[in-house]
């Protein structure tokens, strides 16, 4: 199959425009998605495509729409709603949580939920506190939401066809700062399993086990250590919900030692499960605590000298690395 | 008579069914609560039938619903089994979730009823989304939530309105303005009227008896003849009243007892009985006949219900996923 | 004259020293923007100056405000210093927030400003609960909520408003219908009316030409005196423009030429700069000569702050908690 | 100090009639609080003595309520705001988050969030999926905000009145099952710190770190496993933020063995980041490895026969640490 270098935002649009023209039933629910196509150009050319019917242009009413994508995705629709930053999920939790979560077990699999949240995330810009959070954590601890969190453009596809395709709502994070990034995307049908983690590269002494933008940043550092004679392993967890445990564990039964790394919060996140994951299930093959690398906790800083400080970041890593070859 | 149609004995007697079991499942839930029979908290309907199946006698099958906490009433009046009804309420598998819902949370895809809801509001954008899907399909059915007056405070509903004004979405509002929520007076927590709530998208709005059946019955009827011509949204307030206070064993010591009074002689049950006399489409003894045939129906599909299983330990993660 | 209140020399001169002092510093961020020295988005206040002007004209100087995204003229009508406003919106520390909030996290206790705020319609509660804290302290102070058309269709904004009216809390709730939200024209999302959307809880509503900064004050001191004896909230609906569109760099592709140049026609500086000399209260050149000394002052500002340190990392986790 | 035997529920109105006593500017804003007492009782003769202008009975709005009660904060009250299950602060996430956890921040110490919001969380009394929760988790997440969850009556009421003094918005977690539990309170005043952990009971082969009503499962899992001869310590972790990592860590690192407890969902919840805490600081020191319990991954379901399953037990409790004890 040939294959083109496409940007992460260019290719879930390819996933949007290619899974409307196979299902009538899908549609996108958001702010400013139609004629404007979207503050990021992330839905350009499909309501011309698809129309004002299917490209649902909304008011600012974040927690309706996503109840009513839930109502909608009840009764027979596909709606892919756009939150416009991840820091507004906040505004749809109680829907997302107590509604779209629960349906299919409360009513016995009668109801399902095919819903999808995309959202954009992350530091970069200079947008400030309320603009710039990575909330993702908070999704991935209630049971019954499946949340993925692709690296790269080829798995941005494959994801979000997976998920539009999928019975379950899932929450879709995207990355800001991936979405102009460039890489291989294949062309025709290109679908990525939800539930599965890749090992991205190869390696020998230490697992990083990296979500979302952050595999971009181990995949530096793992060959930068390369040069210093540290073989770095990188695993992408892909999906938080379902998390592929064996991949990641294999990984660092492999190596021994593993650094975990997330752009969220630090405290009560993401890393603090998979470090807890590692450390028990993996207990008897660590030669090396596991370590943990995340944003601090402080609110998002807007200033342009302050920004980069909660962004994890390669020096940050690869002295976690270092620390992790050296301590014993 | 309040509705254009003519009060037939079939119709009437249909109508008056259906409160009457409504009835009767409630005060049986009641005795159950009390006895300790049934998990958890209960809301009870009794005192508002009239709102269910006067709504519910103006759908087709299709159409879908959305209810609340206080909702038994409207699962019946839309066709749900009694005996699974009862069954989820007492937490058996036999029940509409398997026994993990609960009163609050029966959901039958068969009588697309898309749920009893615990979170107050909750159901009101899931008839607007299912509006949404009836819109954009081209489909004939529409989308009705049933909700209460202290929902109307909640601001997901404002924007629910505001949306399905817009687009002209095929749903029906109908507020229970049974005066209360808990324990807290409505005036006392509610600015402007419940009326002017929906009207301020431009939304028609018939303010109505809720405890007379056949007015609900033609304000709906008028609404859902709108809904499906493609004219959007109503908003239907129903007047009415909960005889059993907030939660089955809710003693209501905040209630005034003068009013109380006043609005028990308004029961929906009795009024149409006395008119369907009055109108010479049914004499006193058949009804109290049919009352008590019913009461004995629902007391059967209550042991029934009992007799049932609890849900085994292995099927706690059961439909988690697909 | 649409006041009662007489229009002076004095009077007149400070509203279009304040008017025009907003659009010196708006016009001198985009600049700055463009120029790629201003971090971040930044949402300029340029056209609707009157709003912000008329509305603090009619203010104590304990009167708390709330503001959105489109902040800067709110900041500056209520006294901030155009140093550290400046700052802010560089990043520096020297500005409000030490350069950790920017442009739409400006928050001032000296000028009771508790926010311009990133969040759509997040500022309506603060104020409504500033507004609570004053009736409960018996303070004679009141609270001003400043939002865009666009919030209207927040359901909090409606939860807000209802209890406003139900507690008669002195909040003044300002909206600055600029017709359009981001993109999107108001007509295109919002059902129903602006000044409908309070009504509805029985809270008196002006509507009123949001580019008259005459108009504005007039509206806003009769709100402002029926708060204060505590007759409770009302809701100023100004009718206005946003000359540079969503954000400082926004091409406005999405918007009608002809309608915008209607719009620049009515430009409020312009238009209070015209009466002032019709009534003889100023000459133009006087005024030309103002609005001059104004825009060297506010390129002073700008200069100081852009010379001024950006935080340290050291400072990452100060005022974090207490 | 005399002490006498308080319920929590009690131990809570107490802390709150004290301070409001103490100081007027102190209001409780809530649904159904006043007149009525709350649905627990738990505001019970409070308007009697403070009247409606201090026990605020509200409309059904939750996001306005929290909206509200920082703004009231902000311009000096010392609001308490109830939500009256736990369930529903996803309603009330945005205000919480994009607002109260971030004003003193963005305002450089500026301005201050004097907020207490108190919440009814956990399974009990089969309530179902939309009343059965706890998700202290993702307030943990949020740097800004300040998180407290007692699990006894003394600390109920201590950990309140110090919330209520303190300068930050603190959300209080009380679990329904532990209202009517009687324990031993002080007459007179009684503040227990914020973010101070306590050694509930001394062990020495394996640490129980619980969280809330926890940790009476583990003192009781101790008492049993005295009987077999292992000596459990029990630590209750009382506040999430801060966390008092320096307690946690000096008992595993006594210990050496280290399971921990907690009752809200166990994917990405909080029992991830304090095990992975101790497995990376104490990792020396362990001689098994960090062990956790919580809730299973699903909604929380309503039958008599299921409901249980979702608690974490004692004797679930007691196999993890004879597990810890026995494998090597
Ligand atoms: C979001 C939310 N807030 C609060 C509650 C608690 N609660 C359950 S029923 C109820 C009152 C609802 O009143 P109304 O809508 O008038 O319905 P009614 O009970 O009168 O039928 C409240 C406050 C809830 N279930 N959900
Ligand atoms: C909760 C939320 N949703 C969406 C946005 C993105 N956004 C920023 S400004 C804006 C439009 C606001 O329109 P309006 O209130 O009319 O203010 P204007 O920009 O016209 O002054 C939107 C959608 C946001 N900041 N917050
Ligand atoms: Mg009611
Ligand atoms: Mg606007």
């Amino acid at each position: 199959m040939a294959e083109r270098q496409v940007t992460f935002k260019d290719a879930v649009l390819e996933a949007l425009a290619e899974e409307m023209r196979a299902d009538p039933s899908v549609v996108l629910i958001g702010e400013d998605i139609g004629a404007a196509g979207g503050v990021f150009l992330q839905t350009k050319g499909l309501f011309e495509e698809f129309g004002a019917s299917r490209v649902i242009d909304t008011p600012i009413s974040e927690s309706a729409i996503v109840g009513m994508a839930i109502g909608a995705a009840m009764t027979g629709l596909r709606p892919v709603v756009e939150i416009m930053f991840g820091d507004f999920i906040t505004l749809g939790m109680d829907q997302l949580v107590n509604q779209a979560a629960k349906v299919r077990y409360m009513s016995a699999g009668g109801f399902t939920v095919p819903l999808v949240l995309r959202t954009a995330i992350g530091v970069g810009g200079n947008l400030g506190p309320q603009h710039s959070q990575s909330l993702h954590a908070w999704v991935a601890h209630v049971p019954g939401l499946k949340v993925v969190m692709p690296s790269n453009a080829a798995d941005a596809k494959g994801l979000m066809k997976a998920a539009i395709r999928d019975g379950d709502p899932v929450v879709f994070f995207e990355s800001r700062s991936s979405y102009n990034t460039k890489g291989p995307v294949s062309d025709g049908e290109h679908v990525v399993p939800i539930g599965k983690a890749a090992v991205t590269r190869e390696g020998r002494n230490v697992s990083i086990v990296a979500v979302g933008a952050m595999v971009g940043v181990a995949l530096q550092v793992a060959e930068r250590l390369a040069g210093e004679d540290i073989s770095v392993e990188v695993v992408d967890v892909r999906s938080l919900v379902p998390l592929d445990e064996g991949t990641i564990l294999k990984s660092v039964k492999k190596t021994s030692r593993a650094l975990v790394l997330d752009a969220g919060y630090a405290q009560f996140g993401v890393t603090g499960e998979i470090a807890a994951l590692i450390a028990e299930q993996a207990f008897d093959w660590l030669d090396a605590p596991v370590m943990r690398l995340a944003a601090p906790n402080v609110p998002i800083p807007f200033s342009r000298t302050l920004e980069p400080l909660v962004i994890p970041s390669r020096d940050q890593a690869a002295a976690k690395v270092r620390e992790l070859m050296g301590t014993r | 008579m309040t509705t254009n149609e003519k009060l037939t004995g079939d119709f009437g007697l249909s109508l008056y069914r259906g409160m009457v079991t409504i009835r009767a499942f409630e005060e049986r839930v009641r005795s159950l609560s009390a006895a300790g029979q049934v998990p958890g908290l209960t809301h009870l309907y009794s005192g508002q039938e009239a709102v269910a199946v006067g709504v519910s006698s103006a759908l087709q099958p299709d159409d879908a619903i959305t209810s609340h906490h206080r909702g038994h009433g409207h699962c019946l009046a839309s066709g749900a089994d009694p005996v699974r009804l009862m069954a989820e309420i007492l937490g058996r598998t036999a029940g509409y979730g398997l026994g993990r819902g609960g009163s609050m949370h029966i959901l039958d895809p068969a009588t697309r009823n898309l749920g009893t809801n615990g979170i107050v509001g909750g159901g009101v954008p899931l008839a607007t989304g299912a509006a949404l899907t009836a819109k954009t399909l081209h489909a004939s059915w529409l989308a009705v939530a049933f909700f209460g007056d202290g929902a109307m405070n909640q601001g997901i509903v404002f924007e629910c309105m505001n949306m399905a004004a817009l687009w002209k979405l095929p749903v029906l509002y109908v507020c229970e303005n049974n005066h209360y929520g808990e324990f807290t007076r409505i005036d006392d927590v509610t600015a402007g009227t419940l009326a002017g709530r929906a009207a301020v998208f431009g939304i028609p709005v018939a303010e109505i008896d809720g405890m007379d059946v056949l007015a609900v019955h033609a304000a709906a009827q008028d609404a859902v003849a709108r809904a499906r011509e493609g004219q959007g949204p109503s908003l239907l307030v129903c007047d009415t009243w909960r005889f059993s206070g907030h939660h089955a064993g809710d003693k209501q010591s905040y209630k005034d007892d003068a009013e109380a009074k006043n609005w028990a002689a308004k029961c929906p049950i009795e009024t149409l009985g006395r008119r369907l006399v009055a109108n010479k489409l049914a004499d006193a003894d058949s009804l109290s006949a049919l009352r008590k045939t019913i009461e004995a129906d629902i007391a059967a599909v209550a042991e029934q219900a009992r007799a049932m299983p609890e849900p085994a330990s292995a099927s706690l993660e059961d439909h988690l996923h697909g």
